[in-house]
């Protein structure tokens, strides 16, 4: 080991750095990953993450398959995305290497760990040559580093066998990128403490690991450029790191306590949306029931129940998932009961690809069921903003008495970002009124007799003098009995109806997120690709372009100014990691001619994909 | 009534005195005339007033079929839901609401066919509600197509060559499913019927009480051998714990277990003792295994009457009692903070 | 019994004639109802009937709820529907004619059984004086004939008990019937003697009855006119009557012959689609095979598994089981196999009003589905025509390796018509050639590969060296191998969406069915929805409007010119049995204001309020 | 090749002869390394070829988890479908086509949580197919939550606390809803898992074979006491039939049946023979159900050994051969003629 000694190091400040940490999946890159970011953030950095790791459980170790990626971009200005193009690569093997150099921006940087580029590494990754000597990679910055042996060194002695030291070499990584971005390793080596509580010599060595990693990088001479991200211009306030699925746990957990109604999440596992389960079967000292159903259908049916009963009641799923609820979900719609839906959208149709994210499932939430069922549809944008989105659904849910759908999707699912909590007191309260009981001499119960915003009354078993029933079958209007009668049952359907749309007065109206209330193009977007698209459109601004961006986080009922927002524009861009589902529903509601863009590869759109669109479709002379 | 009481417990102080007609709601009942529907709903309403269960803390759930209207004829809270999901929909109310009294109504096709893995499920989760499986072997409320419970080669809408599908057999089902309380009655048995909703009540966990159902229309007499006024006493045999399997118009046959194969032994001949018989032991789950397949056609060789009663019940943990346990030991340590929670571990602040 | 006299009798001359047969639901009045449109039909007037009944097994005798009815239009023009107001109510109790006397044209007829007007059937139907001798029926004529009486005496002496003979009146009204409008009875005796072939002594009594009815007819005074529907004027061929659910059934058969493929049918029972199982499961001697099963999901699955045998897959259901065919449905996309898949619609949501029509099941036949996941739709637009609709639904399945839903609904699955059936000769062929075997020595097979129309071969187990694996994740492009490549989950998308837009190619242009081609207004429908239309249009055109009618069959894709036909109208109206499905996808796809028009109260359009919407749109001025 | 050939008897002239190589496919397999599925995969490729039935007449038909992957890694025909849906599948495809050679496999999440429904209607209905349920009482695939089949107790992804689910006995399930083939084997022990392989092929009807498959990412060695080597003697009971059960490393263990009650006996004793012991008999329904029931925990009083083997077998008709010979009836009474249907029995004919 080289020795220590003071050098002169060049200082460079960046506005914004992605990296990417790349390696096999038993790397243990989400975790390195996951650490940088929070460090980063408590520093004050503004970022966005992105995991992306196959859909087998242990890939096989080498292969271009089992590669697992952690992509982080921070910066000292607003960061939406997990970055485009990347600076630093970090590839643990060369199956890793060869997966993600299409993504590194010329002349920028890779930290190579030269033990997985052996003979065997090789072959599993499919070169013929290694790429770290056979002169191809001339155009970046390659570090190469026999990280492995460096970890062994750093825990010889420790009593530890090979096989958990090598487990220790992602915190070497960490080290090393620690220093290179001037980071403290408190937090991670707190973090490491807390994980192995109970395995006291593990956690010692990944610590010993990790600052054996940040000395390399301060005493070896191959590294002469240190980089400087300063603290980011944030809104004032408390922050903290968040992931989406937590996010979404959190929220059903405020929102339960707004509501003052116990709260009871029915699901059944399924990528990626099983999170959002476990988080929230952690918090049973909030009184959180969770149920782990035989499948989907019963899961959604224990909602109903939960729901009959007086809870706060949820689901949460994916795509597949979605199929099987729907029927369920439009019992709900008959029964009228509060129940918010989370579907965690991925890459469609059938089975498609599980961990890939995709917006493919608007259409099913808006048409799913058979009849006419209209149900409210929210979506979230980010990675936090999915407590604000499910947070409201369960608030509409439970003062229109009515199913909700929440989507998000797999990205902002396992993203994170920082956050800037709310406070319980700042939370809108929505405390909830259940029918009185009543006496054996007032008027007959009329459970579906409606209040002003279309409701009915939530009637609890429980309740004295509410004895009644409810079903799938066309009910009497306010009695709720069984009729077949046909006008009737126009007028029910109407009332459900128009009780959906009237969501839109309890909603805000739509805004712009960027740029003018009127001009040449609106960028339309909805969900997770807020991010990618309001970078886009801030950079065009600020090169000059007219253009703005607006984007909706309820989908159905739209924001009763939509149509007047988007006519104002001489031409609607509508981006979407599908095949043109919101577009359809836009051009079928306001009769323009919306020009689509679409993107169905798993990933979410880049920045620059989308500003080449965005240009092109200023240019564009009108057909 | 702003918040849930979950303190509930079922009993109430100064609980006015029922009535069954206390329990029969406003709609009318639209069952074909005959059908064994009306004699169950009958024994419920008779059987809930003394069951000192408040009629608000009472909700019976169902799915779809001529069985599943059966909510809608009760003065209680009520379900009518969608096919087959009766008991998912019963667990997460259950759940939820353990202060209720929950009652699962259902048929064969929708409790068995469409609704079968709930009920698995149900079974071994072992919540305390009560399952009222009527079974009619046919599916009534689409106008007669064979059901799970049909035998073989059942001439029916969907099967006019006969059926090819070999038969469920209920009790052994929701035996090898785990559950833990498990009877038979049937519709014209009044007595027993209101006998076995009570016995079903009582059990703590999930109770399956097969209720043999005469369906008028598309199954006319699918079980006259064993309600038929003539013929029962010769094919029925009644479980009473602690006594001996006897039956007959007389109380003159009786069974025996020859190892493990149960026979049918004359009591009337001099060297056959009723000491000697099958003593009838709720508990014993490999004889009540041994008695749900007691299902030969009368008249055949080795023929075994059919046997009505508490086939099997077990004392077993209720899925909603473990969970509401969690939360308050969980709860105990300290409750929840959302604030607490939304902050998480590390934060920083941005002037 | 009065004497048999000739006395002078008048006779008067319709073009068409409607009859409602309206009892209890015990009276017997569908077999009433059908077999006076059996006879008429073979004496070749034109018909078309609507039965209409409880969704109980037996409602409550004598209710208004368990009112029963068989609605029949006849003429000697063309009849496309059961007619909107009636000529003849038969009214068997007094619920039924309360329920209907509000559809009996002024100056018609009343048919009344006494018998079924005692004090306790004017009480259960809620009637507080006898409205046959209240003076209440002054508008109508009414024959107050002591039906019950009559066929006690008629049968008097047979040996059969009081319950039998009484549920023979309903033969002496269709006797009366019969006499009225001038029908032999031999069809009808032919078909009491077959069904009751084990019971002689029943057909005899009934047959009797009928003959009493007869004679009634002719010897009493009371009926001075009687009346003459001459034959109807249809294209020329040979007839047959047939219900649709029937001809369904049958269409599945015939394509069975012509692919020359063995039938499989999983079905799960439910209203109204029950029949199609009923029908299918008589013909086994046709190798069909049909499969009750579990429930719809295991249903739509074994269709997939007999599919990937090689059998032609179908599976039948109505909207519930369609919300749980799903998933199965996404994965029959993803596996690219052919399944037909029936979904007669019927009012929703939830259980909704299941034994009553509605056409709301066709957003969800487009987008019920998570992910993208384009499925073809076809619609049959009567009785007769299911069998023609689901024939080309199973042509397209095979020759593109889909999935096809196909959409009837209530009232065409249980209505009646006659039908010029084809010979198996006049029907296409369209034999199947799966995937051939293949040696070790050729290259590999690829089941993805596709043919010009963007279809894959058909690659059946059983076949030497075509051994391979197929599944719901993503498909590498030709190799079918897993694949989370994210590029090529696109172009497998497009591939997939690219090939149900070329069906487009296999589909007939879409024609005007009455009118020009260029006008004031296009009336657009689909599916059942096509008698009311028609003859709405036809009656306008006659008083000389300017409009026009085009029915749609293929509902995913469009007919290729349907957008320049719409172009070619200043205005389209969509009237549906929903609240505005078709008129969503018309709107998106082709930009237009649509007008629409929407009915959900469980009952076909009449043709009255379908004429005043037509005229009302033509004068409305353009806003 | 242009029609079906329905007539296949699964019997091919000249067959070439297979090895296990030949029904490996290109797929790189892609389970953990020490996955126990690699094993059952090895057995099954090295089984096949000892079947004597052609490559191109063998299906596999899985749902989705680890070991639903399966078929991929097969060169057979094969699907992987959907969660849950294999055994409806399978039905649909063994209807259409009796002559293929059809194996289901599925882990416990997906054969018995959300599959448990069309288990239990294929157990009953007994089509001719192979069930291989990968048991390793977790879900694999979505890593690591409780399956129907972990231990009440336990703490996995979303039982943080530990379940409160009372597993299911997929044995005592799968006798319970009318199976005729039962078994149980284990990854580990090659030999046995060949065996049980070939008895369940070799039965007509479904054969539910249950696999102890070590997970060795999210529940390493939930199977340690019946598959570790050390362990292994002392708490399995190999079933043989028409064999005494004996059990332990001196094979000086057997068990007895004092009155329907299992008890361990010692067989070094002086007065305990091996002519007294339970002899396993497969066709014995209630001996296969206690056998079932044969679930303590090692080390506790009433200990039994875990039992491995064939538990049940029966002979019972198979739908698809039934469903057949209903069509053949018909057809030999006159193939259907399409003409004749669709003219019906009346017409008329406008000119
Ligand atoms: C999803 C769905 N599938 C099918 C049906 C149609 N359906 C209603 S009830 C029923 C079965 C009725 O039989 P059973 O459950 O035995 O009840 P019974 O009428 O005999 O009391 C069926 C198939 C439905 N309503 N929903
Ligand atoms: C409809 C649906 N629900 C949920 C899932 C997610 N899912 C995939 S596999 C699986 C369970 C895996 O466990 P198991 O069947 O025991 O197989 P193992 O992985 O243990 O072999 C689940 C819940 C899915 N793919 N589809
Ligand atoms: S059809 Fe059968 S089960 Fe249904 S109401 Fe009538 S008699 Fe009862
Ligand atoms: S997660 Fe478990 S079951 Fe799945 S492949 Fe890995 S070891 Fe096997
Ligand atoms: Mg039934
Ligand atoms: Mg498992």
């Amino acid at each position: 080991m080289s020795e220590v000694k003071n050098r002169p190091l060049h200082v460079e400040t960046k506005q914004d750095v992605t990296i990417l940490f790349a390696g096999d999946s038993g790397d243990g890159m989400q975790l390195t990953g996951t650490q940088f970011s929070e460090t980063t953030a408590i520093l004050g950095n503004d970022l966005n993450t992105f995991p992306n790791y196959p859909a087998e459980i242990r890939a096989p170790a080498g292969t271009l398959a089992g590669v697992s990626g952690f992509q982080v971009q921070f910066g000292s200005k607003e960061i939406f995305t997990p970055g485009d193009k990347i600076d630093v690569l970090v590839a643990m093997n060369a199956a890793a290497l060869k997966a993600n150099l299409k993504f590194l921006k010329e002349g920028k940087i890779i930290i190579a760990n030269v033990d997985g580029f052996d003979e065997k590494n090789l072959q599993l990754a499919n070169c013929k040559t290694n790429p770290l000597t056979d002169g191809s990679l001339t155009k970046y910055h390659v570090y190469a580093i026999e990280i492995g042996k460096l970890t062994r060194m750093a825990l010889e002695g420790t009593g530890l066998g090979t096989k958990e030291i090598d487990r220790s070499k992602n915190m070497f990584v960490l080290g090393l990128l620690f220093w290179l971005y001037n980071r403290p390793l408190d937090y991670t080596i707190k973090s490491i403490r807390e994980k192995f509580k109970k395995k006291p010599e593990i956690a010692e060595a990944n610590i010993k690991a990790l600052q054996a990693g940040y000395s390399y990088g301060d005493a070896t001479e191959i590294f002469t450029t240190r980089y400087e991200v300063r603290k980011a211009q944030l809104p004032a306030g408390t922050y903290r790191h968040i992931m989406g699925n937590q996010a979404t746990a959190y929220g059903l957990i405020a929102a339960s306590k707004k509501s003052g109604l116990p709260l009871f999440l029915g699901s059944y596992p399924i990528t990626p949306a099983s999170d959002i389960l476990h988080e929230l079967s952690k918090h049973k000292n909030f009184g959180v029931k969770t149920f782990q159903a035989e499948d989907e259908i019963a899961a959604m049916c224990a909602a109903i129940g939960a729901a009959y009963g007086g809870h706060l009641a949820a689901t949460s799923t994916s795509g597949p998932g979605m199929d099987l609820k729907e029927e369920a979900i439009g019992l709900a719609v008959s029964l009228e009961l509060p129940i918010v839906i989370i579907d965690v959208q991925r890459g469609g149709p059938s089975t498609g690809l599980p961990t890939k994210t995709e917006q493919s499932d608007l259409l099913m939430a808006m048409f799913g069921r058979h009849g006419e069922s209209p149900v409210p549809i929210i979506a979230a944008n980010s990675p936090a903003d999915c407590f604000n989105a499910v947070f409201e659904a369960a608030r509409l849910a439970v003062e229109f008495m009515t199913p909700v759908i929440c989507l998000t999707d797999g990205y902002i699912a396992n993203g994170a970002e920082p956050w800037r909590f709310p406070t319980t007191s700042e939370l809108p309260d929505f405390k909830v009124k259940f029918a009185a009981p009543r006496n054996p001499n007032d008027p007959p119960f009329l459970p579906y007799k409606r209040k002003e915003n279309g409701a009915r009354e939530w009637a609890i078993p429980g309740t004295k003098g509410l004895e009644h029933r409810v079903g799938g079958l066309e009910k009497q209007h306010e009695t709720g009995n069984i009729s077949y009668d046909g006008e009737n049952h126009e007028l029910m359907t109407k009332l459900r109806a128009e009780k959906v749309e009237k969501i839109a007065n309890a909603i805000p109206l739509q805004t712009i997120d960027n740029g003018t209330t009127k001009g040449k193009l609106l960028v339309l977007g909805w969900g997770s690709t807020y991010g990618s698209i309001k970078t886009a459109v801030r950079d065009l601004r600020d090169e000059g372009y007219d253009v703005s961006h607006a984007h909706l986080t309820y989908l159905n009922p739209f924001p009763k100014n939509l149509g007047e927002l988007i006519y104002n524009f001489d031409k609607v861009l509508i981006p979407e990691l599908n095949m043109g589902q919101l577009s359809r529903l836009i051009r079928e509601k306001f009769l323009v001619p919306a020009v689509q863009f679409n993107k169905v590869q798993g990933m979410p759109f880049t920045v620059s994909e989308l500003k080449e669109k965005i240009i092109a479709t200023l240019n564009q002379k009108e057909k | 009534m702003s918040a849930l009481d979950l303190q509930g417990n079922g009993k109430h102080m100064d609980l006015p005195v029922l009535t069954p007609k206390d329990f029969v709601s406003e709609q009318e009942v639209r069952w074909c005339p005959g059908c064994g529907d009306y004699s169950i709903l009958k024994q419920v309403q008779a059987v809930l007033p003394e069951l000192g269960v408040p009629r608000e803390n009472i909700v019976f759930v169902s799915g779809i079929g001529c069985s599943s209207r059966f909510p809608y004829y009760m003065e209680t809270f009520g379900i009518h839901s969608i096919h087959g999901r009766a008991a998912a929909i019963a667990t997460g109310l259950k759940v939820a609401r353990p202060d209720l009294d929950v009652w699962i109504v259902g048929g064969d096709g929708d409790l068995l066919s469409i609704g079968g893995n709930h009920m698995l499920h149900l079974l071994r989760r072992n919540l305390n509600v009560n399952v009222l499986l009527f079974n009619n072997e046919i599916y009534g409320l689409t106008k007669g197509q064979y059901s799970p419970t049909s035998p073989t080669g059942f001439v029916t809408k969907s099967s006019p060559y006969g059926t090819v599908d070999y038969p469920i057999n209920p009790l052994a089902f929701a035996l090898g499913a785990g559950g833990t309380f498990i009877a038979r009655t049937m519709d014209r048995d009044v007595k027993h019927l209101r006998e076995m909703l009570k016995r079903a009540h009582a059990h703590k966990g999930t109770s399956f009480l097969e209720i043999y159902q005469n369906c008028v229309i598309f199954n006319d007499g699918a079980f006259e051998d064993f309600t038929g006024k003539d013929v029962k006493a010769e094919n029925d045999l009644f479980l009473e714990h602690g006594k001996p399997l006897v039956f007959g118009k007389n109380n003159d046959k009786g069974i025996k277990l020859f190892g493990l194969k149960p026979i049918v032994v004359d009591l009337t001949l001099p060297n056959v003792s009723k000491d000697d018989l099958w003593i009838h032991d709720e508990h014993d789950r490999t004889k009540a295994d041994i008695l749900t397949r007691f299902f030969d056609e009368p008249g055949s060789e080795h023929y075994m009457p059919r046997p009505f009663g508490v086939f099997y019940s077990e004392a077993r943990f209720c899925y909603e009692d473990a969970l509401i346990d969690q939360i308050q030991h969980a709860t105990e340590k300290g409750e929840g903070d959302l604030d607490a929670l939304l902050r998480g571990k590390e934060t920083w602040t941005v002037a």
